[in-house]
């Protein structure tokens, strides 16, 4: 570990944030349902699931250590823990998006008719992730249009004003907004799959002294994605369930869940996080990042954040490694090890 | 002629404490009534009544034999017991505000000529109370009589037709006080003013008044003090030979009018 | 000059009665309801399905559920459990604020040398954005209620403490000077006369500190919170949910109108020497 | 009974010069400021890489960038772009919210009727949050530079408002009637009177709203913006640059204070009848 | 014997006004000194400078023989030209105040039998003051000499060793007046009081004191008004037969000192 850190103790008692997003409803279900109690008790710890409103905040909190595991965009896990030194290990690849995210344009008739506007959107998260990668794909460049960083709690009702022509956004609101007349969806995360994943990450110095909890935190995982993936009334109730802590009904709910690449294995979890895909789209992501400041002031090149993936494969600072794809957990659970 | 200012069964009450009951009063043009009455009485609360602050909780005022609406304007000018100068205007600024508002309805200031001129009536007026040195303070920055004479100035340049004084001279020193008095008589005399003057000073009462009013609780409960309000318990017209009014005469009023007090009447009167 | 025989009194000089002050009040009011009903209906014969400016049937249909029906996962009335919530962390952070404002007011207001050590400082936390500061906050209180119930009182507490600072320091010089010469020490001036009459000063302090206070809970539940009705609030307006955004803000409106309305009352009851006497 | 004898003079009665008062006030600004320096040391001992309370030397390093350099896309020095932008919206803010508390509060203090009419809507107004009614702001105003400003104004201006209000129907009765036998019209009242004298009541609650004020400019601004000191904030918080955001809440304090000491040495040399004579 | 109190070439500027310029006086304890002068003339501030709520800004005040503090103790009793009662306490409450400081350090208010024997102490003070009706009332529910009658009953609640009294007796009709300035005579006699009383009645300060002092400016410049401060222009020590001091001769001394201002002498003296 990098900053000759002492291992962290052994202890009892976790916390878990989680906001708002189809891809991670399962967390604050499994709370509810009893699972996460049932799978703590196997191994005699306490694990407290904890909602944040605001999704930026609950991943400062996890920063500042405040809690021991988040749930948390591939890019922003870089990009905030990663790049304040916090070593962090992605303990579950969840989802990738696949249309969750989508640019959408009012009165277009395609991508090109994007140049020249401005563009609302939280800036410096996925969506600007995927704004680039959009205007990428039409020839066109960050210089075309001009962005306006856009709270994401208030982009939905922002939409509505005749002031904003263009934005980005993710779901439940992009739902909302595509409701809006005249809207068309003209990029979406579907067009880009496997960038934007969905993880849940936790304290590396944590994990390595309780591997407990990261063996309770996949059989929760496992056990509630199964569950709410039955075709049956239990599978309807938990989906309705997920629907109703994420506000909404369970259509909407449903047709999010739509868009969400769920890796509903922990097989084909394990895949993906040992796919060189993965390498792919974190050097992607990471020279977008880099390119946009996000490694601070005094970070000289994309380099200085070291990645480590299964198979001892790295990016960028090997001396230096604070995020670190790990399948074991996952493949535990695929093989019936926890 | 009906008299000028009437009040025909006045009642003044706070909550349930009485303190004016059943006052009758005919108060003719251009008499100088002086009143005058223990602490408490209802002196002020009387003044009050008359000037349209307050309203009467029972009772009818005419003024002209017009119903008074309960509201003030500049036919009746006031001193207050209390300093009633506006604390953000230096005196001069204090003494010129009635001559600007008459004259400048809309900004309420003036400049130029017609300035120049109120200022030179504000400035006399400021001198005949003694404060033509003082024009540029604030009242915060005067002594308390400095400011009693400044409300003073206030109200006699507007030349109102009713004066209402609640113990404008209490805190002069003699020499002050008699210029004052001077002062008074020669606008009484000269514009044909009606004053009411409350005063704890009897001589006073009776130098300058041509009538004097005596207010004060006809019974008197000791074990439920608020139940009887006061009412007018003496009513003294003092007649004596008045030189005839006008403006033109003011120099001779000045001399004929100053410190006499002979031949006065008294009637008690019953006021139920 | 003027004329004397109009009998119309001037505004100034009206007297407004307890019935007709209630009903002048609600005039306004009513109009402003009317005039959302206007475009709320000319929205929806644009678009049958418009979101931002609900009818009144909508609003109904959505609350009912919040407020009459048991929320089947956690067997609460939300919409009684989300204000539960709220006043509760209101409750705690106006009261946290108006007690340091007594403290920390009076003896600022009365002591020049602690003025002189502590004003610069109060007057530089009370202009300092709390929002701005809201990761610290999180990070120096937590995510549980103390955060919530902190960022009331930081951005409430400084203006109060200033408003009742200043007001002390306005006392008359010669009701100090008269008390100590009745024997007074510093503490018993500050007892007996300095408090008392700070009070009604503190009750107007809370009233106007009221709007801020619903700010900077709301703004809190918005961020970290699993109930209140802040938190309602920002969870729905994902999905523009007008229909329950609005009740609730109304809700909200009520509350602290009648909050308002009861301090104002309790400050009349409690001191009235302060206020303009009953003629 | 009390020593004669002792030649302590009493707090209540200390006078403090102005250069002891400048260097009173710096002392527990500078305490402050080496806690925070001890707590950041410590915890770069732990993690020297730590980004919730960076060392000096980091913000120094951070802001060089912003305050020196020219921004390679936008061509501005951002950080002067920021305050620029800031200080318009907070300005223009400022003066609508005063201009009207000015007009509404002295017709609602001193009109008995228009305050029966109008009081319960200002203070409904005044009580309800403006961030939870962000959807129908952004209908009314859009989401450009009104819609800061607005925001501002429907924050602060209810409140000045009232207090405005409150301080003009405190006035004394003797004056109104006074300059009404001086032959004043409700106008020439208005203007001459109650005007001048909610003057330095006026600073005092602009000086009160600058914390709020900030707060609601930096709500806007986190809300939807490309420039702002408020913008720069909530974009940099995506990645916990600390470093940048002390810098940008110090820098915006010392703003609000500079404002708050010029606000009140107006007050004072404009206003001196209002303000403690100079013994 | 070193004089009670003396003040020693004082001066007493506002700004660039200068409103006391060399004054310098000695008071014997016991004496019961009046000072009377035109409005404005400094009566006022001298009293603030006594009293130790202003500071003079050069000179030296001593009492005792110590030099003064500037701040108020309570040795020394006052009653302002304004208002200074408590607008939150009732009359009562107000009179209390000055023996719960005494007897309650901490909690400023008594209880049981100690509060029924002051509230006994304070209702026989009201009473001689003429408010024993008054108790309940709020300083706004009275009229303003009801006011000054209560800053009056709470400054001799304490039997303070000095009393300065700023016109005490301004707003008061005769016959409450004159009750008062029995008072005022008995409570000088029983206690050994040090009295410094501003009036502007000349016959009340030579009938209350047996000192009178008259300020005045010595100098004026008609264009500089502020240059030249008022002085002391006559101190006239009044010699009568005093009877002998002391509490036991309380109903004696009630009648002989009433009244009598025989036999004075007067000396102009120059103060510069
Ligand atoms: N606002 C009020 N509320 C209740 N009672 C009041 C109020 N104002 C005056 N009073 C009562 O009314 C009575 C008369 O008061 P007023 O001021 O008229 O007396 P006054 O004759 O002017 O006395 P003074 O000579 O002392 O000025 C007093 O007993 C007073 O207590
Ligand atoms: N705060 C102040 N600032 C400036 N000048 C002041 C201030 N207070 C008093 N003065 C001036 O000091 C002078 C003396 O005032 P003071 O109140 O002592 O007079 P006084 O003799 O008590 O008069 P009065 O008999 O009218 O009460 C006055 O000319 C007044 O203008
Ligand atoms: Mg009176
Ligand atoms: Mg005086």
């Amino acid at each position: 570990s990098p900053s000759g850190e002492e291992p962290a103790a052994p202890k009892t008692q976790f916390s878990i944030g989680w906001s708002i997003y189809a891809g991670w409803m399962p967390w604050p279900y499994a709370e509810q349902a009893g699972i996460v109690k049932k799978w703590a008790d196997k191994y005699g710890i306490e694990i407290d699931i904890v909602q944040v409103n605001d999704y930026v905040e609950s991943v400062n909190q996890y920063t500042a250590g405040q809690f021991d595991g988040v749930t948390v965009a591939n890019m922003d896990a870089l990009t905030i823990p990663a790049a304040s030194g916090k070593d962090t290990t992605a303990l579950i690849i969840g989802d990738y998006s696949n249309g969750n995210d989508g640019v959408l344009l009012k009165n277009a008739g395609g991508l090109a008719d994007i140049a020249g506007r401005q563009v609302n959107l939280v800036e410096l998260s996925v969506s600007h992730y995927l704004l680039a990668r959009a205007l990428e794909s039409g020839d066109l460049a960050m210089t075309d249009v001009r962005t306006v960083n856009t709270a994401d709690a208030d982009i939905a009702a922002a939409y509505t004003s005749p002031d904003v022509t263009a934005a980005v956004a993710w779901n439940p609101q992009l739902l909302t907004m595509k409701q809006e007349p005249g809207t068309l969806q003209v990029f979406s995360s579907a067009d880009i799959p496997g960038e934007i994943l969905d993880l849940l990450v936790v304290d590396t110095a944590t994990l390595e002294a309780n591997p407990d909890l990261g063996k309770a935190l996949v059989g929760i995982w496992y056990e509630t994605l199964a569950l709410m993936q039955q075709d049956d009334e239990a599978g309807a109730a938990a989906r309705a369930a997920m629907a109703q802590l994420a506000g909404t009904t369970p259509e909407m709910f449903e047709a999010q869940l739509a868009t969400t690449h769920l890796y509903v294995e922990p097989g084909q979890a394990v895949a993906a996080a040992t796919a060189d895909a993965l390498v792919e789209t974190m050097t992607r992501v990471r020279d977008f990042s880099f390119a946009q400041g996000l490694f601070g002031q005094g970070a000289s090149s994309a380099d200085v954040i070291g990645m480590a993936f299964p198979g001892g494969k790295t990016l960028g600072n090997p001396d230096n490694i604070t995020l670190r794809f790990d399948d074991s957990y996952m493949r535990m659970a695929a093989e019936g090890g926890v | 002629m009906s008299s000028f200012l009437s009040l025909r069964d006045v009642w003044v009450e706070y909550g349930d404490k009485i303190v004016l009951e059943r006052v009758n009063l005919e108060i003719d043009e251009g008499a100088f009534v002086s009143i005058i009455g223990p602490s408490g009485a209802g002196k002020s609360s009387l003044l009050r009544v008359v000037l349209g602050q307050d309203a009467p909780s029972r009772g009818r005022i005419e003024l002209d034999g017009m119903p008074l609406e309960p509201q003030c304007d500049s036919n009746r000018g006031v001193v207050f017991q209390r300093y009633s100068v506006f604390p953000h205007m230096t005196v001069l600024e204090n003494t010129l505000f009635g001559l600007e508002c008459a004259q400048a309805p809309f900004t309420a200031r003036l400049f130029g000529a017609a300035r120049r001129a109120a200022v030179a009536e504000a400035k006399d007026m400021l001198h005949a109370v003694g404060l033509g040195d003082n024009g540029s303070l604030y009242p915060a920055q005067m002594s308390g009589g400095m400011q009693q004479r400044l409300a003073l100035a206030q109200a006699l340049v507007k030349r109102p037709r009713i004066l209402l004084l609640d113990e404008p001279f209490g805190a002069l020193d003699p020499g002050i006080r008699s210029d004052m008095h001077r002062l008074i008589t020669d606008l009484w005399n000269a514009y044909s003013l009606t004053v009411i003057m409350v005063t704890h000073d009897i001589g006073e009462a009776f130098s300058l008044g041509n009538r004097v009013l005596t207010l004060d609780k006809l019974r008197h409960d000791p074990h439920a003090p608020n139940r009887y309000g006061a009412s007018v318990v003496y009513d003294l017209p003092l007649t004596r030979k008045d030189p005839p009014r006008g403006a033109a005469e003011l120099p001779a009023a000045r001399s004929t009018r100053k410190g006499k007090n002979n031949s006065i009447t008294i009637d008690k009167i019953d006021n139920t | 000059m003027q004329d004397r025989g109009r009998s119309v009194v001037r505004w100034v000089d009206r007297r407004i009665g307890r019935t007709n002050g209630l009903l002048m009040g609600a005039v306004p009011i009513l109009l402003l309801v009317l005039l959302y009903l206007f475009f709320a209906a000319e929205r929806h014969a644009i678009n049958p399905a418009d979101k931002i400016l609900p009818l009144p049937g909508a609003m109904v249909d959505a609350m009912r559920a919040l407020v009459l029906e048991r929320d089947p996962l956690s067997g609460r009335y939300l919409f009684w459990a989300d204000t539960l919530a709220s006043l509760q962390r209101l409750g705690l952070g106006l009261a946290i604020s108006t007690a340091s404002a007594l403290l920390v007011g009076l003896v600022l207001g009365l002591l020049p040398p602690v003025r002189a050590t502590f004003g610069m400082l109060v007057t530089g936390i009370a202009v300092i954005p709390p929002i701005a500061l809201l990761p610290i906050l999180f990070i120096a209180f937590g995510l549980g209620e103390t955060a919530k119930v902190a960022l009331i009182v930081i951005g409430i507490a400084p203006f109060m403490i200033r408003d009742i600072a200043a007001h002390t320091a306005e006392l008359p010089r010669e009701q100090i000077v008269k008390a100590q010469t009745l024997g007074a020490s510093t503490w018993q001036l500050m007892l007996r006369v300095v408090l008392p009459q700070a009070m009604p000063r503190l009750f107007q302090a809370v009233r106007l500190a009221l709007g801020p206070a619903w700010v900077f809970l709301i703004s809190a539940e918005a961020i970290a919170a699993d109930i209140g009705l802040g938190y309602r609030i920002f969870l729905v307006r994902r999905y523009l949910a007008m229909d329950v955004i609005l009740p609730y803000v109304a809700w909200i409106a009520i509350l602290a109108a009648l909050t308002d309305i009861l301090l104002a009352w309790s400050s009349r009851r409690l001191f009235g020497w302060a206020h303009r006497s009953a003629a």
